[in-house]
């Protein structure tokens, strides 16, 4: 670790409604990796959205190499070498995955931009990168993961003295992790100030070098990640101690009915006479690397897309399911990996968004009734421990996690006998995370059948009862979490069939 | 210790956003327009004008109403304008050629509305047609149908006090020598009415998620083809009732006219706060955009502004209109 | 002046050269015809396709009718036009929307040895020797009838202070329209003058930049307003309508073609002041402006046959195919009709529904 | 044997897919209807006819290529019509009552046309006016300046033949009995130049981001607002050349006019595959979709429909030809 590069001292914003940060400090050295934690909506993103020119500070000073800074955009901040990897994605889906990287500073010749020259550039970074991306594909025909690959290689492709992470990890697979961490390192390496976000501990104690936390807005303190435990730092996050231990053996009992029987499914490009059983009161998790098909198969069980073949059985009786509206009707409620585009409503109020599954039960003749449906609304805010300040703010308004919660309130409303969880607590805090497992657990013990797609290997064997393994679309490996390993799960991941 | 409770700031609302916002200032902008006609010109302070202007904002309240939902769901509806004709067209072929009774010929009127909306729908929800496209496709389509079924004729509905007319009560009674403008009380009554589908009725909500975000509304289990296509048919059934509205007012209903009221229409609804990307609207907003616009097409003429300068004028207070809210909205974001 | 009666199409020239192609036309009888309309959009155009109707039963000649959407479509128009000189027919009976933007595509008609006749609305720069023959009501004269008798109807309440009289025009481009207008202002004004009393005339810029010898509107006892809507449109002509006929000193109005005039009913509606308080005079049929006339809201209109003016189009193109002599200008007449005279058997066809 | 590469299968395209999919069958349509028309009428297949209607698609296929720029950002452009009439009336103003040179009166339409874009730009990109509204307040503005600046008359640009109607030949040339048309040659030249620019320009690169995601574009440090303004600009530079080439056909210029013009273009560009929620688009596919139009425009005359019928068709065909390409999309879909 070398001398300060970056001091954010007494930084303070506020929106309407919301008192986001209340003099919050931050210190970055040269060749360190600065853990930024906290819960949902404790204010990091917004921190590094002030820091980089996004939002205005109300007050606060920002030094940067010894001088006092204040970036009005974000091309201001890059300039002057600090780039930031957003938390939410964004990309420019009509363009290629090289166009995006280069955007706002392309390579030319004379007048014309030269696409080669980019195209070259971009395998070059990936190359070292170790990414397996072609930089000629359009950027939204990209599984989600590898977007935000491409984010990360974008960023590092600047020439930048502090590089911000907000997340980068919460799309990614284990495997894909591993590059990322390999990536940070070298940029340690290289003096670079690195800050990074996340709400995975174990990664916390693996790459980071100090940890700052935040809470409500306001700043905790900053620890040294090798002198401190886990769970001090959840402890300095939440102000209790989490426990987060692999399940040893399923819950389900040996004779419970099958809800959910799926017969040599077919579907997509992707899924590929995939056949499953789904148990009452089970959490049947679905592993796999990125691209396995898993969220295809969800997607095809749900009638989100088409069924080329196969067959599906409810309570021992075979449906069929043509679309979303079918499946709810059958009783299965889906959860969807990408949220914003697929799970919520932006735009509308958590009230809206909570009861979209379930209109018909917040009806009075044929009126909406808005006080039934503002009070689930607030129940499940109070389950969940959503942080919002009323039922009526736009969820666009909303940290990432908390978005989440409100996708979730929405299937919890609609009382679901199959639940299926594509990445559940994909950006959520641990205190949040653990509520979610709790409530899964809960959900279970119930007798509801939970699906749950992860790609976080500690959440398969935390949560599940019973895993399957799925790779390039097809089954390959069904396991009791009794007999689960990291290593034999990883083993199937990867395994050739046929 | 845990503190899940968010620190929050009572927001001080201005009072033009406690009002409904750029709904209120639009509002205000009529209200304003009408007074300064009123006292610019001694033509315009009479009943008789006020009730001549409201006879003739009538059909563009309703189309505006009704296109209000495509806008929501992110559409477009262009085929309103040649497609009221037509179906005015229609009516009053069925009552002047077939001695169809009034009453009959007007449920056609509205019928017909409702297919062509159907057809709309059917393009844009099932076949997924760019709306601008499908419904300007419609639009010349229907004008095309209009003057065909009359065979060109300019066709004029029953004038009062003819058998058949007692439709025109409906908008207008007039005993004798004061003129009661009932048709403003309808307009009333529809507006509340819509405005309690839009925000109290699944179909309003729904319209609402599909602008939003057409996929994760689907992905909650909703119909998303059936209320979409519903919004185009909402939008047919009051072009159709827009129809009924314009022949009673216009002497003869021509064929090959119409292109253009539908821009009113839509120019109404978005001045009043709907949001062509959608997920963004509300009916009372674009009574009052509405408004807008019938008082300056109606009241330039009177303050002596001739063709060329009329148009002018308005094109420069619907931007001004529209500003208001957005510069305000901006200082308050700075704030 | 009488025109290319040589270069006829059933004339010797043409039958040669192109015996080939055509060589229905050169039996002299069945001819094919072009027609390009100002548009179907009014019922005027169809009495006129009924016109020609007739003329193709009587003579036993094809023609084709075409015409934009609306009449101010004028580059559809002149596409339209161009289209038919291209489909080489034996003649082209031709109403133009706008009398500069067909000279082109009659230079190219003459060029084709295509004989052109222009009905309802002429040509008057056109190429020499490309229009054979105008069949056209005199619009100017037909605009002064209602002149007149406005004038006749108003004569008494002039003199007592400054008077008011309304002109509504439906637009400020067609030629028709135009001449119609002026000829209706130019014959008031010259009857007011003759009588000592003062005209100005206000309102739409074209209008009043084509009146000589305008006076101030301070000076005059007469003011005439023309108004002119930015739309062609039956509620903007209403408006328009309705302001004139909302001011005190308004004691006439003339609508000068069926939406101007039914802009004049539509206004009335609700005001009721024409019959008694302001005298208003139509141009042009249709069921509303009939109504209007018979129940005395209007003093009355001025019609012109648009049914003659299609026969007579054909029958003069048939004429020129056949080698036959024709007069350049063939005016058909316009006729003022009131609740009097309108069940006549000369003007009662005339009076399209 | 663990096995960590992914197999990719190479995916088989189609043969209209590798050619540019809707673009392409748009094409295939214009073809198509070019044979029908040219099968079915004898006066359709002479060079005379090819030559008038290349005359009368000049004008619509500028403002359609000009157009593509602000639809590629999500936005539109409804001034273009009354835009494009409004320069022309100007310019020959300028020619015949103040005895400008040709040259100079044509500098200014596309300097007009400049201007109106820069208005539209920064009422879209500054001021954040829906460009629906924005633009169709301009079009009305334009509309009205055009006839107020010449006083209502008709302003004919100078004859075939006059001293300074050397701008004509810019379109056809005439030795004699044989007409070249080289107005198409710099349409050919145009979209070639223009689709560099898209494909091949910041300019281009930066519209297409912006109709993509304008706020990822902004936090990629983009000067959004120039980009986004400069596509509403050179949809004004378009429609200012269009305002020349329309002069050089229409002999007089009429103020009043235009508007139906801009749905004509937009139409094109839609069907060429410009997606009007941004993001897509090409200059060729709008070619190929304003060709489409101005056939059917041109050519349903010719094989003996009345103009109601026309419309009824060019409705049909349009419908059809982008439901083409809808359906083969969808039928690979599930494949
Ligand atoms: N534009 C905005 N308008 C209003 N409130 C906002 C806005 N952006 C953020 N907030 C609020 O500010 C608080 C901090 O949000 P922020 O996104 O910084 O949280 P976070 O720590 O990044 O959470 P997460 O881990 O869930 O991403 C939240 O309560 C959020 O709702
Ligand atoms: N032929 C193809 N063309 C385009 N995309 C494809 C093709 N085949 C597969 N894909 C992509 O691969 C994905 C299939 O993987 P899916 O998302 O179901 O995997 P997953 O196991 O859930 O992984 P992830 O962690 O990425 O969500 C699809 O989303 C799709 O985008
Ligand atoms: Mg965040
Ligand atoms: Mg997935």
């Amino acid at each position: 670790m070398g001398e300060v590069i970056l001091t954010m001292k007494e930084i303070d914003k506020s929106f309407p409604g919301v008192h986001a940060l209340d003099h919050v400090n931050l210190e970055v050295k040269k060749g360190e990796v600065h853990a930024l934690m906290g819960e949902n909506g404790a204010g990091k993103s917004t921190l590094m959205k002030v820091l980089t020119g996004i939002y205005t500070k109300d007050s606060g000073t920002i030094t940067f190499e010894g001088k006092e800074v204040e970036f009005h955009n974000s091309r201001e901040a890059q300039d002057a070498g600090i780039v930031i990897v957003h938390q939410e994605l964004n990309m420019l889906g009509h363009l290629t995955v090289a166009q995006n990287i280069f955007i706002g500073r392309e390579f030319k010749k004379g007048m014309r931009i030269d696409d080669k020259k980019m195209n070259e550039e971009a395998k070059k970074l990936f190359d070292r990168l170790n990414i397996d991306i072609d930089p000629k594909e359009t950027m939204s025909k990209l599984t989600v993961g590898k977007q935000q690959m491409c984010e990360i290689a974008k960023a590092i492709s600047h020439d930048a003295k502090v590089i911000i992470f907000d997340e980068p990890s919460a799309a990614l697979t284990e495997t894909e992790i591993e590059e990322l961490f390999k990536i940070i390192r070298d940029l340690r390496s290289k003096d670079l100030g690195i800050v990074y976000i996340s709400h995975r501990m174990d990664e916390i104690k693996v790459i980071t070098d100090r940890v700052t936390v935040m809470r409500d807005g306001t700043y905790v303190g900053t620890l040294i990640t090798e002198d401190s435990t886990k769970d001090d730092i959840i402890n300095m996050m939440v102000g209790r101690v989490i426990y987060e231990d692999p399940k040893t053996e399923s819950m389900v009992p040996k004779d419970a009915p099958v809800v959910l029987k799926v017969e040599h499914l077919k579907a997509g490009h992707m899924v590929n006479d995939v056949s499953f059983e789904l148990h009452k009161g089970e959490i049947l998790g679905f592993s796999g690397l990125m691209g396995a098909g898993r969220t295809e198969t969800a997607r095809a069980i749900f009638g989100a897309d088409p069924i080329e073949s196969g067959d599906i059985y409810i309570n021992g009786k075979k449906v069929v399911i043509k679309n979303p509206q079918d499946a709810v009707a059958n009783g299965i409620g889906y959860l969807s990996e990408d949220r914003k585009r697929f799970g919520i409503v932006v735009d509308k109020t958590v009230a809206e968004n909570t009861t979209m599954a379930n209109l018909d039960n917040y009806m009075s003749g044929i009126f909406i009734d808005k006080k039934k449906e503002r009070d689930v609304a607030q129940k499940y805010v109070d389950d969940l421990a959503t942080k919002t300040p009323s039922v009526d703010q736009l969820v666009v308004n909303l940290s990432g996690g908390n978005q989440q919660k409100v996708v979730i309130a929405k299937w919890l409303t609609r009382d679901c006998d199959i639940l299926i969880f594509d990445e559940p607590t994909r950006g959520i805090d641990v205190g949040a995370k653990s509520e979610i497992y709790k409530l899964m657990n809960q959900l279970a013990a119930d007798g509801k059948a939970i699906i749950m797609i992860s790609s976080e290997m500690t959440e398969i064997l935390r949560m599940s009862d019973r895993v399957v393994v799925m790779c390039e679309g097809k089954k390959t490996g069904e396991i009791g979490i009794a007999e689960a390993t990291q290593e034999n799960i990883m083993n199937m991941a990867t395994r050739e069939i046929g | 210790m845990a503190n899940n409770t968010v620190k929050t700031t009572v927001r001080k609302e201005s009072f033009i956003n406690r009002m409904g916002g750029q709904k209120f200032i639009v509002l205000l902008v009529a209200i304003a327009l009408f007074l300064v006609f009123c006292a610019a010109s001694p033509g315009y302070r009479k009943t008789t004008t006020f009730i001549t202007i409201l006879d003739y904002s009538y059909y563009i309240i309703l189309m505006g109403i009704g296109v209000t939902f495509p806008l929501i769901t992110a559409g477009v509806d262009l085929s309103i304008g040649t497609g009221m004709v037509c179906y005015a067209l229609v009516g009053g072929w069925l009552i002047r050629f077939h001695e169809w009774p009034t009453g009959a010929a007007m449920i056609v009127c509205i019928l017909f509305g409702m297919v062509i909306g159907l057809l709309n729908g059917f393009l844009v929800a099932i076949m997924e047609l760019p709306p601008f496209l499908a419904t300007l496709c419609t639009s010349m389509i229907t004008r095309g149908i209009g003057s065909v079924i009359v065979g060109g004729f300019g066709i004029p509905w029953p004038t009062a006090g003819a058998d058949n007319a007692w439709y025109r009560n409906l908008f207008k009674l007039s005993n004798g020598s004061t003129i009661i403008p009932i048709g403003l009380l309808w307009m009333i009554l529809i507006v509340i009415i819509m405005s309690f589908v839009l925000n109290h009725t699944k179909v309003g909500r729904y319209t609402i998620a599909i602008g939003s975000n057409k996929e994760a509304t689907r992905l909650s289990g909703v119909n998303v083809r059936f209320y979409h296509i519903l919004a185009y048919v909402i939008c047919g059934f009051f072009a159709g009732l827009a129809a009924v509205s314009y022949a009673a007012v216009v002497p003869t209903v021509q064929p090959g006219t119409g292109a253009g009221f539908e821009l009113e229409a839509i120019g109404g609804a978005i001045i009043g706060g709907v949001s062509m990307s959608g997920g963004i609207g509300s009916v009372t907003g674009t009574l009052a955009g509405v408004f807008v616009i019938v008082l300056l097409k109606t009241g330039l003429p009177f303050i002596g502004l001739t063709a060329n300068w009329q148009q002018i004028i308005t094109g420069l207070v619907l931007i001004g209109a529209v500003l208001i809210d957005i510069i305000k909205t901006k200082r308050e974001q700075i704030k | 002046m009488v025109a290319g009666l040589l270069a006829g199409c059933g004339g010797s020239s043409k039958s040669t050269e192109k015996a080939g192609s055509t060589a229905a036309s050169s039996d002299g009888g069945s001819y094919h015809f072009e027609v390009v309309v100002k548009s179907f959009q009014s019922t005027y155009w169809q009495a006129a396709i009924q016109g020609m109707e007739q003329a193709k039963e009587e003579l036993g000649i094809t023609y084709n009718p075409t015409g934009p959407n609306a009449e101010s479509d004028i580059a559809d128009q002149v596409n339209m036009l161009n289209s038919a000189i291209n489909a080489e027919p034996d003649g082209i009976a031709l109403a133009a929307c706008d009398a500069s933007a067909v000279l082109d595509s009659l230079q190219t008609a003459l060029d084709k040895k295509i004989p052109v006749v222009c009905f309802d609305a002429t040509v008057p720069d056109a190429p020499e020797g490309s229009v054979y023959s105008n069949v056209v009501t005199d619009n100017g004269a037909a605009g002064a009838i209602a002149g007149d008798k406005l004038y006749e109807a108003v004569k008494d309440k002039l003199g007592k202070g400054k008077v008011r009289v309304g002109e509504i025009n439906q637009d400020a481009t067609s030629a028709n329209i135009t001449e119609r207008g002026m000829g209706f202002i130019n014959k008031f004004k010259e009857l007011a003058e003759a009588d000592g009393h003062k005209v100005a005339v206000i309102g739409n810029d074209f209008y009043v930049g084509k009146v000589e010898k305008n006076a101030a509107e301070a000076d005059a006892d007469i003011v005439l307003e023309v108004a002119v809507p930015s739309q062609t449109t039956v509620d903007l002509c209403t408006t328009e309508a309705l302001n004139i006929m909302n001011k005190d000193d308004t004691i006439a109005i003339f609508g000068s073609n069926q939406v101007a005039a039914e802009g004049v009913i539509a206004a009335n509606a609700n005001l009721n002041v024409l019959g008694d308080k302001i005298v208003a005079a139509g141009f042009d049929a249709g069921t509303a402006q009939k109504a209007a006339v018979k129940d005395g809201t209007l003093l009355g209109s001025v019609t012109q046959s648009p049914l003659m003016m299609g026969k007579g189009a054909i029958e003069t193109l048939t004429k020129i195919c056949n080698g036959e002599k024709v007069e350049m200008e063939q005016p058909t007449d316009a006729a003022w009709y009131d609740a009097d005279n309108m069940e006549d058997k000369e003007i009662a066809p005339n009076l399209y529904d």
